[in-house]
């Protein structure tokens, strides 16, 4: 018998604490780094623009002057909160809903596949890849009201008695004014951009056109630690259908992938910009109907070099996504089961 | 090689421009061999290029000379960012004789110093689609608002749908501006946004007009000019500048420019768009700041203001070059004439005052867009809530 | 059993669709990026333009006549007068500026800003976000998902909270911070403020959670530290995983447009590709559609090859079926 | 309660031949245990009788009628994985639960919250608790019917999966070593359970196992596979005393059965190790094998037909196995005998063996029987 | 090659109690099986011994120095776990060398490409590969190096696991059921493998199994655990023949040990059912239980001491076990026999039974083994 093999005398002395307290302090050192960075990087400005929201500071100003609650105040009392709150959360519940249930069926439908699943995969990660500004102003070119793609085509499809009679339901005897389709040929097609109706909506379509092929690499993902065993298992327990193997495995295995999904979608709804910035700078779109919460950050802060005023939107901006978010973590999180 | 200077210089909209200091760059080497324009990475328009500004001020990073939206000179003075040019041009022994118009220098001069010198000026003007109006029985361009409204309708009966675009959303609300100049009234008075005055109920009725009289839908500035690049849009009102690209890219129809139209008669003055060259230098060194000072003389005068008009649709901002160099520019380019005939007229776009001068900016930018989706339809209350908001915004030290 | 089954065409019918809803903007992109600016704006020229000629506009200005060239010119045509020795000439510098518009799209694409540069740029600012992002989460998220430690729901709450933060909202005071250290106009710049990617860490940590804690252990028994583990066990079994995140960060930094107009004031060169795109935009001045089409395609075909080779990887998948 | 045919059963993962035409007709109600070394394909045929896995070539018949084209789901069987599958989300009581609520709910009835509102769910819902509390309780897993799989022991995972294929009946119950991580006294009750319940359903059984206490007691017969083929299926006891290979003779039977080299002389007269056997072959000269069960050595004093030495001894307890290296061989044999002789047996002691040769099983070179023997022989001349 | 002490361990998960005071010395070189009923902590307490979970109390030292605060990687110690536990991305041979990777090379030259290139790890490569290779050709998975573990079947997966923990030389080796996927034909060649490896290091080894025959053949010492506690820890024979406790007994031993009810009268003398038996107490007027191993039981014709009916026989091949229902009580008895008896004992035959009063063992009504016998006690009068 020799010494060496024995615990080590060195890992002997190094032994200071039990594994629990090893494990502690393993976890500390390993989760240091990103904590340090955390907090100079990004927990530095927040607090940062928590001070500066209780000043009127602007920048390029030698001093600022504390004002208290007067930078919040503001934000409450200006008619432009209500449709800042109203354009945001209407773009959250409408992208994340979709742009999740999306990103999960098209990537379920993928999986299902033998032939072609790396052709639709790329073709649905495209708008992920590709540079929003760009495309951004591609879709402005093609929502164009006299010569875009969209209207053009709308007004060729009205143009033909079959298809302008199919779409408009006016088969079925309705007149033109009953159906969305009907007004678009009668009263010409919409405006898009411009109209206060439909602005916001095609921002959330963006938005979900752009996300969704995300949520759908994230589920991919998930899905190859699903255990094929485990669909063994379904199947013989006579789940059927694919919906019932889907409920017994599938969906509690892409449990954690789908508290990821749902959060990270919420959170980039919350703080979607690009998109709007494009396509409504300034103003935030026709009545403010796509005046987002991160456009008026950026507006206030930024373009109108109020730092005081965005700082107070970041801060309340910060409030509310984080008890939302900590609402929906907590219920997902819940009802998930890691292995 | 030692005794080259280099200074730091940058610009906005560089597709527009590039080509333009490509131009002048030659002729500046051969006069100045021993001066070294750096081009940093421009900026994408005016309130990038003042941001940009500011960010640099405080991070202490900069350039010497760069060129700022005319109504974007104002902060940069106020916030001691850019740098009076007296010292400058009192050392100049024949500044009056490089052809400076005396209203030009005027868009530069804050509190009787010269903070900047015009390089690229711009004015309203309007855009016809000659084919189009001809087609409806429109020979004559109308002078006034009425009568553009009444053309809408002549249009309209002869089945346009979209008649005008009137470029309400241009940045920094010079279409406001214009209207209140058209009266002879200056948008902005010491520290007093004339929102509470007759003429700019006037001029919110104006807009009313036009956008109800003609219909006008909401497009954007882009959008318009497709559309009328296209001959979807017979009439369109916006900046000058647009001139050379729509030539470029307009549909083969017979396209001409009209000067802007008055409310009654022709208007009494127009905000002057564009950029002016300002030195915002933070060297000590003498020679360096001699440099700038040389480089921003030499693009502002002479040959070099010349290649402004010529690769832009701006005007350049010396009377030497319009009225010598160019004189035969114009009457090969008709369509940039208008603007230059409309000269006299040239008045500041102004800045608003304080610290909220961008803000005021956004919440007159907001009533324009109720009038325009319809939003608004009592001018009288609109110029009550404006003016009450601007109020509240305004510096009250 | 692949067998040709109703289903199998009722989901490739619902996939098509959505792929060409999906893909209709880059069709639209592609053919802008071929057709002429007129083209564009008029909205004509089908799918692939006409592809007739057109006077490169900035090469046509450039080349505009001046007076100096009208007197030089003068003994070419004796007797005409000066306006229309200037027609003539300007109707040389055109006929010598003609291009196709695909020619002209793309090479401006490369020339007016220098597209290579900046795609190279790109790779280098996403190539070191992403290592240093991996070298920082990935120890993190092992530690938030495997190591009991106290305040561990703590340092999950600050991260889940980071993740809210919106870089919009932060950039002035970080830019302000960098430029007290000087680093404005650097790679640093462009690479410091994203190498803690709360975003990453959440992932891998979502990812972690999923590996049996007895594989954990055996790696313990095995002799492996707890950082040998992170490298040698947490990261091959989550390579989907981390795949995803590869794209996700890759994806955004390659495309961040930005950070980069906000932190690169002055030099050029340190440029990444998307403000390739900006030497094209004038606002209302007009938009060169072309040549910008043309950037943000030769922008995006890098990212596609990258993902064509990296879902290999994703069809393989890890399956943890060391497992009883 | 169905019969199960196989015909030509084959499989291959890319080149590997895992399974090599496998032909096996259960009848209805009948108990088969599949046995064979590790890696042989049990788990695989296994699958593919399930519809889990596809043959490559072959086909299955269950109750008469081809389900080559049928799935899983649809062939009503019942399986418990060799890795358990336990749906890691559920408790303990929904996991057993999972195929009668696939099978007797319908979807309706099934639906998260609403479900137990649908008319006829709350009663067949109290049905089915009640029928896993039962499984559950024959598995004495009934104390951990709320937790998770992740908080359960080895064995009690193992039980759970047993719960979820006995808790229905189906037309056949496919186990794949579902005792392996028993303790054996919860074995012999789980086996007796299991063969309960077989007599009560009388149902069809194919039963993958690795333990010969449960292949010998449980199995009407026992299907001996090796290498991808099926060596021999036969009632238990034949496979034991009357294997058809000396491959089957080896691997059935713990400790393993003696193997010692033999040849038969021009008359056939079978001798070992050189003493002449009163048995001969019709045909002579061969290399023969003769094996004999450990338990068909025994001690003798006189006249042994074998001598060695005592190298080792294993004490079970009931039982001890005495490693006896012969004298003049290389091989060693292995006696089973009784505790109560080790004190004899001790290391080293020189002992003489013998056997009954009606109990030797004879083998050719190939390691095929050779079941043509002559016996009483007596008279022939050593 | 250490001693292994452990001192009052506890172990709760939440509220469960699991381990309740576990005391264990394991000598030097000591094999130790660990064996009791599933779920009684034997997996946790590996895992406690290896470092992996802490102890809510007590404390162990390895090699005489406690290791409470040691890492497990620096306890030095091997481990096979219940569930495997293989390295999802790398291949058989893979993980089986990480644990010599991890021990023999240092950090440079364990990187992935330019590792090789680093002074003297091509060497110690080579050296590794031979290991792996040794260690694969014993468990008989050398044809499988290459492959990754999602293609093995469920035995070759658990020889892998083995293969990765007996590949190096630690301080002692902790087994947690290693064998329970293989069949008896490996399970013995493996036994036998770990047996020899056992001498050859003579290091010390925690082997947990539900086998018997394996705790039985290869332990020096068997350490029964239930519900948390060691109720005895001897050598395998005295657990076997010796069990201070009633549960040991009965857990010992398959078929299971025959418990029958029985008492003492006013003198101490002990009757089962009625019969009086030579053996007495030296208190009387007690509740007892007589406990008898099957293999104590023998058939008899002349004066049974029990009578009773065949109600069932299990055929193992080479012994048959016999069920007993007894006259006269509920109990069932198992009685151990040859093959050859079969046919006496048909279904329903009646049979006497008798039984050597001196392998009988008495227990309380608690079940406490009572040792304080009188025997030889023919002359007392029936
Ligand atoms: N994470 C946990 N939470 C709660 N209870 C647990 C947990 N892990 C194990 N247990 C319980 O602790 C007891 C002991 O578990 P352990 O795995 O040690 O059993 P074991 O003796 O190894 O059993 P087996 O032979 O079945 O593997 C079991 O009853 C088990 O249900
Ligand atoms: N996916 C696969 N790819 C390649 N070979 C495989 C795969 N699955 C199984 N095998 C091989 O097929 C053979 C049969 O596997 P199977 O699981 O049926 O064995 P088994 O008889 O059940 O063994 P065990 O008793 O060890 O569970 C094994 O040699 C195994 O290595
Ligand atoms: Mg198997
Ligand atoms: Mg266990």
């Amino acid at each position: 018998m020799s010494v060496a093999d024995l615990p080590s005398s060195a890992a002997m002395r190094r032994a200071t604490a039990d594994p629990d307290r090893r494990q502690a302090s393993a976890g500390w050192l390993m989760s240091a780094p990103a904590l340090a960075l955390m907090l100079t990087i990004l927990i530095a400005p927040v607090l940062l623009a928590l001070m500066l929201s209780f000043t009127d500071y602007s920048l390029g100003n030698p001093s600022f002057n504390w004002v208290g609650w007067d930078n919040y105040e503001r934000i409450f009392t200006r008619s432009t909160y209500t449709k800042m709150l109203s354009a945001t959360f209407t773009y959250v519940i409408t992208v994340v809903p979709l742009s999740v249930g999306l990103g999960l069926g098209a990537a379920l439908l993928i999986q299902s596949l033998t032939r072609g699943a790396a052709i639709y995969k790329a073709v649905y990660f495209l708008p992920v890849m590709a540079t929003l500004l760009a495309m951004t102003i591609v879709w402005q070119l093609m929502l164009h009201p006299s010569i875009g793609v969209i209207n053009r085509g709308l007004e060729g499809l009205c143009a033909m008695p079959f298809t302008r009679g199919l779409l408009s339901l006016s088969f079925l005897g309705l007149s033109p004014e009953a159906t969305w389709f009907g007004r678009v040929c009668t009263e010409g097609a919409p405006l898009w951009l411009g109209d206060r109706d439909y602005a916001i909506w095609v921002v959330c379509f963006i938005g979900i056109w752009q996300g969704f092929g995300f949520n759908m690499v994230l589920y991919l993902a998930g899905l190859t630690g699903v255990s094929r065993e485990l669909y063994a298992a379904a199947e013989m327990d006579g789940a059927r259908s694919y919906w019932e193997r889907f409920r017994l495995v599938t969906w509690p295995a892409l449990g954690p992938t789908t508290v990821f999904v749902v959060t990270i979608t919420c959170i980039r709804a919350f703080q979607a910009f690009d998109t709007v910035e494009a396509l409504f700078s300034p103003g935030g779109g026709p009545g403010k109907s796509v005046y987002v919460m991160m456009f008026a950050i950026y507006e206030k802060g930024v373009t109108q070099n109020l730092m005081g005023i965005g700082a107070a939107i970041t801060v309340l901006f910060l409030i509310f996504v984080m008890i939302l978010t900590l609402i929906q973590h907590w219920i997902t999180e819940r009802k998930v089961h890691y292995t | 090689q030692d005794d080259t200077i280099t200074i730091d210089f940058v610009y906005p909209y560089s597709s527009l421009f590039d080509v333009t200091y490509e131009a002048i760059m030659p002729a500046f080497k051969a006069a100045h061999p021993n001066i070294n324009i750096n081009i940093r990475a421009s900026y994408e328009e005016y309130e990038d290029a003042s941001n940009t500004i500011l960010r640099e001020a405080v991070s202490g990073n900069l350039p010497d000379v760069t060129m700022q939206g005319l109504n974007r000179q104002q902060i940069l003075v106020d916030r001691g960012i850019a740098q009076s040019l007296e010292p400058f041009i009192a050392k100049e022994a024949d500044f009056q004789k490089d052809g400076y118009h005396e209203a030009m220098l005027s868009l530069s001069t804050f509190g009787g110093e010269v903070y900047g010198l015009p390089f690229s000026v711009s004015l309203p003007v309007g855009y016809y689609n000659m084919d189009l109006l001809k087609s409806a029985g429109v020979e004559t361009l109308p002078t006034t608002w009425d009568e553009v409204v009444q053309t809408c309708q002549t249009l309209k009966a002869s089945g346009s749908d979209n008649p005008i675009y009137w470029d309400w959303a241009i940045t920094g609300n010079w279409f406001f501006q214009a209207l209140m100049w058209t009266q002879g009234v200056a948008p902005v008075e010491g520290n007093h946004i004339n929102m509470d005055t007759p003429e700019a109920l006037k001029t919110l009725e104006t807009i009313k007009k036009i956008v109800d009289g003609c219909e006008m839908k909401n497009l954007s500035s882009d959008e318009a000019n497709s559309a009328f690049a296209a001959g979807d849009l017979p009439m369109m009102f916006t900046s000058t500048s647009n001139v050379g690209r729509m030539l470029t890219i307009k549909d083969d129809f017979d396209f001409v420019t009209g000067a802007y139209p008055g409310i009654d008669g022709q208007p009494a003055g127009l905000p002057a768009g564009g950029n002016a060259a300002v030195m915002t230098s933070t060297s000590d060194d003498p020679a360096v700041r001699d440099a700038a000072w040389q480089w921003l003389k030499f693009i502002t005068s002479g040959e070099g203001a010349a290649e402004v008009a010529r690769t832009t649709g701006y005007m350049p901002p010396n009377r030497a070059a319009n009225d010598l160099i160019l004189a035969d520019f114009y009457e090969q380019n008709p369509q940039k004439a208008t603007a230059v005939k409309q000269l006299p007229l040239l008045r500041d776009w102004q800045a608003y005052p304080g610290d909220n001068g961008l803000a005021i900016t956004q919440v007159i930018y907001d009533g324009l867009e109720r009038i325009v989706t319809g939003d608004a339809q009592d001018m009288e209350d609109l110029q009550q809530e404006l003016s009450e908001e601007i109020e509240d915004l305004m510096p009250h030290s | 059993m692949t067998r040709f089954s109703p289903s199998l065409i009722i989901r490739h019918f619902i996939l098509m669709i959505g792929a060409a809803v999906v893909l209709a903007p880059f069709v639209v992109m592609l053919s802008y990026s071929l057709k002429s600016p007129a083209e564009i704006e008029r909205g004509t020229g089908g799918l692939f333009g006409a592809q007739e000629m057109m006077v490169d506009p900035k090469c046509a200005l450039r080349n505009a006549p001046r007076r100096g060239d009208i007197e030089t010119a003068r003994t070419r045509f004796p007797d005409r007068d000066d306006s229309t020795i200037q027609t003539l000439l300007t109707e040389e510098a055109n006929a010598a500026c003609e291009v196709r518009p695909v020619v002209f799209n793309y090479r401006s694409a490369f020339q007016d800003a220098p597209l290579l540069r900046y795609l190279l740029n790109g790779v280098i600012v996403t190539a070191s976000i992403f290592l240093l992002q991996v070298l920082i989460a990935l120890p993190a998220a092992y530690a938030l998902s495997k190591l009991k430690f106290w305040g561990r729901e703590a340092v999950f709450g600050l991260v889940l909270f980071c993740l809210l933060i919106p870089v919009h909202a932060i950039a002035l005071p970080l830019y302000l911070g960098l430029a007290k250290i000087g680093l404005t106009n650097t790679y640093a710049a462009l690479v410091v403020p994203w190498i803690v990617s709360a975003f990453g860490i959440f992932l891998m940590r979502q990812f972690f959670m999923t590996v049996p804690d007895d594989l954990v252990d055996a790696a313990r028994m095995d002799g492996m530290t707890e950082f040998a583990i992170v490298w040698r066990v947490m990261l091959p079994t989550a390579v989907p995983a981390l795949l995803a995140f590869a794209i996700f960060s890759v994806v955004a930094h390659w495309n961040d447009y930005f950070w980069p107009r906000i932190v690169v004031t002055g030099d050029r060169s340190l440029f990444t590709p998307p403000l390739g795109l900006r030497e094209f935009q004038a606002g209302a001045d007009g938009n060169l559609y072309g040549p910008m089409m043309a950037t943000a395609t030769v922008i995006v075909i890098p990212l596609i090859v990258a993902f064509m080779l990296a879902q290999r990887r994703f069809i393989e998948g890890i399956t943890l079926s060391g497992m009883k | 309660m169905a019969t199960v045919t196989l015909r030509g059963i084959r499989k291959n993962f890319k080149e590997t031949e895992v399974l090599r035409g496998i032909d096996l007709a259960i009848a209805d109600g009948e108990f088969v245990s599949l046995v064979g070394p590790s890696g042989c394909g049990k788990s695989t045929l296994l699958r593919i009788i399930a519809g889990l896995e596809s043959a490559s070539g072959g086909s299955i018949e269950i109750g008469g009628a081809p389900v080559d084209r049928l799935r899983a789901a649809d062939r009503n069987l019942s399986m418990v994985f060799q890795s358990y599958a336990l749906y890691p989300h559920l408790t303990v009581a929904e996991n057993i639960a999972v195929p009668l609520r696939m099978r007797q709910l319908n979807t309706a009835q099934r639906l998260p919250l609403i479900g137990r509102a649908v008319p006829g769910a709350r009663e067949r819902g109290r049905e089915i608790d009640a029928r896993v509390l039962e499984a559950a309780k024959t598995l004495e897993i009934d104390q951990l019917l709320d937790r998770k799989p992740g908080q359960l022991s080895g064995g009690q995972r193992q039980r759970v999966a047993l719960g979820r294929a006995l808790v229905r009946a189906p037309a056949a119950f496919l186990l794949d070593e579902p005792l392996s991580n028993l303790d054996a006294k919860l074995r012999v009750h789980t086996r007796t359970e299991i063969a309960e319940l077989h007599r009560r359903l009388a149902a069809t059984f194919i039963y993958v196992t690795h333990d010969q206490v449960e292949a010998m007691t449980m199995s009407s017969r026992i299907a001996v596979m090796m290498s991808g083929e099926i060596l021999q299926c036969d009632a238990p006891t034949r496979i034991y005393e009357d294997p058809n290979d000396l491959r089957v003779a080896e691997f059935i039977g713990s400790p393993r059965i003696n193997v010692l080299p033999a040849e038969s002389d021009s008359s056939g007269r079978i001798s070992v190790l050189g003493k002449g056997l009163p048995l001969a072959l019709h045909e002579g000269r061969q290399t023969l094998q003769l094996a004999l069960r450990p338990e068909a050595l025994s001690l003798t004093h006189h006249t042994p037909l074998l001598q060695g030495r005592v190298v080792h001894a294993e004490n079970l307890g009931h039982e001890v196995f005495v490693q006896i290296s012969l004298d003049g061989a290389e091989q060693r044999v292995v006696l089973r005998t009784d505790p109560a002789m080790q004190a004899q047996l001790h290391l080293g002691a020189k002992v003489g063996l013998t056997f009954d040769p009606n109990r030797a099983l004879i083998f050719d070179a190939k390691g095929q029987r050779q079941r043509n023997l002559l016996r009483a022989l007596q008279e022939i001349p050593a």
